[in-house]
């Protein structure tokens, strides 16, 4: 909230035209929107394990897109959220946590996914790269909120443990537009994978919690 | 710079510097006009490989050898500015080491008289650790100390 | 062939500084390339400065100065539109010598 | 002094790993880098590339034998100076808005008779492997050092060719759902240790844009702006950039715009 005030009081400030990007609603934007998505076409090649099926937008990827790093307004945003909940598969043994050290790993590495990566090494999900966790890791991103205490400030109970779940699977479905990866639902991680992160948020035993 | 360190070397280090140096010949005086690559020196792989062969004494610390516009953290190793100037009389020479490289010289420097006993250049630093300046004047050999914190992070671009 | 060095002579008082910056690899024989195999060590061994054909500075190096290394001294005795030369040599017995003018 | 480095999963081709004792605060773990940066800022072996780049430009090359001093990078036939600062811009004879290395290559296409495949084989150099077009981009803009980001909107292609670049900066797209704005769209976020600019408010367009190409001590090459579009989306997750291609124009228009008001001071020297 703050920074839009702030993006709308530089621009009016400044008088620079284009600083508040993607105004969604004016005139002749669908056409830009349409003609940038054919420029990409033609703008990128594959690479690796990277096609170019990879510039074709899912709904959500789409709508957000349209509304340009601001929050999509309320029924945008619950469409979103209610399309990508229904796209969680929660975990048939009804487990949600696994093994922290494994899920410290994971958060560790941002390895995946790139036309640089090999395809056969596993994924991590490089939570550090955005989140503080583990309070011994001192280089830690803040595009996310700290993690550190997650378990702990929250509690231990399976709720949390099933949100904790629900959210690394799909931050969507919680956070309309959010700068998180969908990992479970882009098949960035496995089940496991996830429940060693989950564990590592979770675990009362993990030093996210210490 | 203010940080003119001037730590305690420990005493196995310093012996094998003048152990590493001495084996590899170029403590005698006339290899300040030899312009051979000294490869025993820069062969040195290990610093226990050094310490082996210990029994030199070790160069005297100094104060009159100052780290100039070097850091205390390299946001990336392949490149750590170092510049070392000394104000003892009659320097001969200037040798950049690193401690935990896998070769611990890095840089030899002759400086023949009305050259100022001060050079600046980068070398590469494998990780974390104590980087040595010896001088050698007036046939003597005296060092000095610093660390250097590496951090190898964020985005690789 | 290798290609020039960048050499910056300027007088300040007495004091010739001279910098230095030169176009090499530095490759210190550690890294592995693709396939696993050693990439072999490929750097500067000496490098001479020259002014008036007398030495100003020699120096040998190891693999372990950076790539595209960078050397900075000073010396006495320049004048302005002297010549200083700088000549390095690698372990491949690749050579090269370029020169700059005193500023 | 930052660049624009995007992409969460950045961290995954350098694993990050910070040796850092935790006695060392992040405070004064960013001062003593600040230092750091300073301490390479005399001596920047981007010099190196932008020697090459101006032999490049004045020696006759290619099929016709010609040099590029007639090539017009905008303010007329053979001005380099300055010229990289009012970059990209449209272009009558090519009828489309060009950037830099864009605009190298129509020369060395029209100008110079090389094959338009010829010139953009080697955009990017590596080890043993040098590339022309990165030579003469450090050249040209180190003529540009100190001039004002000037970059005008005036050509209907050249309004378009911003607001497509600025679509792209909010497209989310890839397995990871990233854009150009995830990384860069806010104040004060950093990505592990490293602060990244907002390219959507002029202060950090223009920290950002005037300081690229850089030489890039960690990879001991220098790089250009193409380059550093071309591993954002890479980062992103996205398939390969394509060179000189109408997306990357465009995102260079957006953030060249963005940047418009500062002094350009570049090539400059980066982690």
């Amino acid at each position: 909230m703050q920074r839009r005030h702030l993006m709308l009081s530089l621009a009016v400030l400044t008088g620079v035209a284009g600083i508040l990007a993607g105004c969604a609603t004016a005139p002749g934007d669908a056409e830009v929107s349409a003609k940038a998505t054919a420029m990409l076409k033609t703008s990128f090649k594959e690479s690796g394990q990277a096609k170019l099926d990879r510039l074709d937008q899912d709904e959500t990827q789409k709508t957000c897109s349209l509304y340009a790093g601001k929050a999509p307004p309320k029924d945008a945003a619950e469409r979103i959220e209610k399309l990508n909940l229904a796209t969680i598969q929660w975990p048939a043994d009804g487990k949600y946590l696994g093994d922290w050290k494994s899920g410290e790993k994971i958060a560790q590495t941002g390895q995946g996914m790139q036309y640089s990566d090999d395809p056969k090494v596993p994924s991590g999900a490089n939570c550090y790269a955005c989140h503080q966790l583990a309070p011994a890791e001192l280089s830690y991103g803040t595009i996310g909120p700290s993690l550190y205490q997650f378990g702990k400030a929250r509690g231990y109970g399976l709720e949390i443990q099933k949100y904790a779940y629900g959210k690394v699977f799909n931050a969507e479905a919680y956070n309309a537009c959010s700068n998180m990866p969908r990992f479970g639902h882009s098949r960035i991680l496995t089940e496991q994978q996830i429940k060693d992160v989950v564990a590592l948020l979770m675990d009362p035993a993990s030093p996210v919690n210490k | 710079m203010k940080s003119r360190r001037r730590d305690v070397l420990k005493t196995g280090g310093g012996a094998t510097l003048l152990v590493l140096l001495a084996a590899a010949g170029w403590l005698k005086p006339s290899a300040a006009q030899a312009q051979a690559w000294n490869k025993a020196a820069f062969d040195t792989k290990t610093m226990d490989e050094t310490m082996k062969a210990l029994g030199g004494g070790a160069p005297a610390q100094s104060k009159d050898i100052a780290f100039v516009s070097t850091p205390d953290i390299a946001e990336n190793g392949a490149v750590v500015p170092i510049g070392v100037a000394s104000a003892l009389p009659k320097t001969e020479s200037i040798a950049i080491l690193v401690e935990k490289n896998p070769n611990m010289l890095a840089a030899l420097f002759e400086i023949p008289p009305g050259t100022d006993a001060a050079i600046s250049t980068r070398v590469k630093m494998g990780q974390t650790s104590n980087v040595y300046a010896l001088v050698k004047a007036d046939g003597k050999y005296y060092v000095a100390s610093k660390e250097i914190k590496v951090t190898l992070g964020g985005c690789g671009g | 062939m290798a290609d020039p060095m960048k050499i910056r002579a300027t007088l300040t008082g007495d004091s010739t500084e001279v910098k230095v910056l030169m176009n090499h690899e530095m490759e210190t024989g550690q890294r592995k390339d693709g396939q696993g195999k050693i990439i072999p060590a490929w750097h500067i061994q000496t490098v001479t400065a020259t002014h008036n054909g007398r030495t100003v500075l020699s120096a040998q190096w190891g693999p372990a100065v950076s790539k595209n290394p960078f050397l900075a001294f000073k010396f006495k005795g320049g004048a302005k539109g002297e010549k200083v030369q700088v000549t390095w040599v690698d372990n491949k017995g690749d050579k090269r010598t370029d020169e700059a003018t005193i500023g | 002094m930052r660049a624009i480095h995007s992409g969460i999963a950045c961290c995954a081709a350098l694993i990050a790993v910070v040796v850092m004792p935790v006695a060392f605060g992040q405070g004064s773990a960013v001062e003593e880098i600040a230092k750091y940066r300073a301490a390479l800022q005399d001596g920047n072996p981007a010099e190196l590339w932008e020697a090459r780049g101006e032999d490049l430009w004045k020696q006759p090359r290619g099929p016709k034998h010609v040099s590029l001093e007639k090539c017009d990078l905008g303010l007329g036939a053979g001005v380099v100076q300055g010229a990289y600062a009012q970059l990209p811009r449209y272009f009558a004879d090519a009828d489309r808005v060009m950037d830099l290395e864009t605009r190298l290559v129509w020369c060395m296409v029209q100008l110079q008779g090389y094959t338009e495949a010829d010139a953009v084989k080697d955009p990017f150099g590596g080890p043993n492997r040098k590339s022309d077009i990165e030579a003469l981009v450090a050249y040209v803009t180190s003529e540009a050092r100190g001039a004002k980001m000037n970059v005008a909107l005036n050509h209907p292609k050249e309004q378009e060719a911003y607001r497509l670049g600025e679509k792209m900066f909010y497209f989310r797209g890839g397995p990871h759902d990233f854009a150009c704005m995830t990384c860069h769209g806010d104040d004060n976020k950093r990505i592990r240790l490293q602060d990244l600019p907002n390219l959507t408010k002029p202060e950090g367009a223009q920290l950002a844009y005037t300081t690229w190409p850089a030489y890039r001590v960690s990879q001991g090459e220098l790089r250009t702006f193409q380059w550093r579009l071309n591993d954002c989306f890479r980062q992103q997750r996205f398939p390969e950039l394509v060179f000189a291609s109408d997306a990357s124009i465009a995102l260079t228009m957006f953030l060249a715009r963005n940047a418009n008001g500062a002094a350009y001071n570049a090539p400059a020297i980066k982690r």
